[in-house]
């Protein structure tokens, strides 16, 4: 029989492969959809433009049709853009900062929430910062993504701000809303996937995970997460 | 005259093929339906020749209704036109009742013929589909 | 404080979600890969290759461009496919027996190791195996992947054969290979993480799984599954 502590070792490592398994397997799948078929796409629309350029002034069906694939051609590399965007966070060319910067004007555009996004001690962030092992900051990207996704989804606030700031040797980050509140102990005895999730995930980075609310309160998830973890993903 | 009624979800690809069936003398593009209910509606008011249909319409279970289209013996016979190349597929889709299959990017004479020997009642398997057999 | 069946009640959710969440995930590229992307390149062949029809015999320039271009479109339309493949097993839309069929086909064709699929009592499967939730199937597909990819991995057999058979209302299923074998109980101690996989998902599916092998003796993967649980994933 296992122990409880040695469990949950298992456990956690099983997620933290899991994680980078699910990871690496965007990644790869967003490679080969730009590597691959955004070039193809891109050869195609060359040639279309190249008969409409030669032959377009002489013969008019073919000026059409060479027209029409162009326009094809451009809506399927628009359609190659949003898969990698879906797929593959820009967290992975231009780190976390870059990345959160993104998210905060994404979740502004898609729900009128206003977000902004605090940082302090920008010098030191930029140093540090990129030395988060790159899978280390997805999975940050991912708790940060989640916790805006229930700002959204439950908390009918108006605003919310991403706080990211620096210790020595820490990163901490707060997502706070001025919504609704809720009560964190029922929820969490409720089987709540999303919040059990990010604790889950936060134990993977050796970090601490709080989260602050009640009703008519607002809602605080804080993190601190070690830069330098002994552990790599 | 060979009436085609062309069943595809994507606009640009039943374009495509309205485009490329017009240069052909004895093919007539009689009506274009996207849904399978459109297509159902068709099939009640009018008389076609053929019906060339998309197996990934959406939120259809294409085996099912070839199944109802080829049960009812008023009806025209089925080419499907897929994506995909796989015999399995091909197979079931036969098991359904289609009269040919064929792919996507088969070229204009081979999508001609297999319009041609379907609608005349004979059975068309597309060449890449039928390499692998 | 929390029990240890309690917190494994809670893990088992956790997990069955994850997976789903996943599947969800692959399924939804899948599908905007397919329906999008894939029909504007079939549509951008299309135009080439009449062009190639039409004008072919009169301009040789024109001809030879609209080739290049259905060949591209080819390259782009295999990429495609395969994107789907690796994605939207097929035993979303056909059934387990349809996608096991495939997957001891696709096996044998990439690793030269004859691959065998046995059934008994193909009418009852047939009638009961459809009526398996879908992502209940497709969590089983997902371990006979992951046995044969140990199986092409590590088993240097010649050959493997699964088995697939009903019992009323469970689901036996066994993949059997010829090769070296190895020592369980060794491997699990050293955080085998595919087989913990392998058995977490399988608590997820309320079934059984036992793995027997040995050196020297070949590997058999044996599962037991529950056609119609109580909990649907
Ligand atoms: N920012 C928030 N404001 C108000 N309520 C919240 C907030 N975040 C979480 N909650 C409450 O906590 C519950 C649990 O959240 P959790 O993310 O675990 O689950 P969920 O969002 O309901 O579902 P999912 O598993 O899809 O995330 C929510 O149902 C909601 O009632
Ligand atoms: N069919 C098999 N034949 C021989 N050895 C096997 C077989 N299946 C598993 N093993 C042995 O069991 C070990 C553990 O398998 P497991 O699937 O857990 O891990 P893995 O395949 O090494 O890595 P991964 O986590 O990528 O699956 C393997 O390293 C291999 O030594
Ligand atoms: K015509
Ligand atoms: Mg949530
Ligand atoms: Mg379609
Ligand atoms: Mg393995």
């Amino acid at each position: 029989i296992m122990e409880l502590g040695e469990l949950n070792t298992q456990l956690q490592e099983l997620t933290a492969r899991r994680e980078a398994g699910r990871e690496e397997e965007r990644k790869h799948i967003a490679q080969e959809i730009h590597d691959d078929l955004g070039q193809l796409i891109n050869v195609l629309r060359l040639h279309a433009s190249m008969i409409e350029y030669e032959y377009g002034g002489s013969n008019l069906d073919l000026c059409a049709k060479a027209k029409k694939m162009v326009e094809v051609a451009d809506q399927a590399i628009e359609s190659v853009r949003n898969l990698i965007t879906q797929l593959r966070p820009v967290v992975f060319d231009h780190g976390i900062i870059y990345a959160l910067e993104c998210l905060a004007a994404d979740f502004y555009s898609n729900t009128e929430i206003a977000c902004n996004l605090e940082m302090s001690q920008v010098e030191t962030l930029q140093q540090q910062v990129p030395e988060i092992e790159s899978l280390r900051a997805l999975v940050i990207f991912r708790m940060v993504q989640e916790a805006l996704t229930n700002v959204m989804r439950h908390s009918q606030a108006s605003k919310v701000l991403i706080n990211l700031f620096f210790e020595p040797q820490h990163l901490l980050l707060k997502i706070r809303d001025n919504g609704l509140g809720f009560n964190t102990e029922a929820a969490l005895r409720e089987n709540a996937f999303g919040l059990i999730g990010m604790r889950e995930r936060m134990q993977v980075l050796q970090g601490e995970l709080e989260i602050i609310s009640g009703p008519g309160k607002g809602t605080e998830i804080r993190m601190r997460i070690p830069i330098n973890a002994t552990k790599r993903l | 005259m060979i009436r085609l009624l062309i069943v595809d979800d994507h606009e640009l690809m039943r374009e495509g093929l309205k485009q490329l069936f017009e240069k052909s003398d004895d093919i007539i593009v009689a009506a274009e339906a996207a849904t399978g209910e459109a297509l159902l509606a068709y099939l009640q008011q009018d008389h076609f020749d053929l019906i060339m249909l998309d197996v990934s319409l959406p939120g259809v279970n294409s085996f099912e209704l070839a199944q109802i289209i080829a049960a009812n013996s008023q009806y025209p016979p089925i080419l499907v036109l897929s994506m995909h190349d796989d015999i399995q597929s091909a197979r079931r889709m036969f098991k359904a009742g289609a009269k040919g299959y064929i792919t996507k990017n088969s070229n204009p004479a081979e999508l001609i013929r297999a319009v041609h020997k379907v609608a005349l009642g004979g059975k068309y398997i597309g060449s890449e589909v039928s390499e692998q057999m």
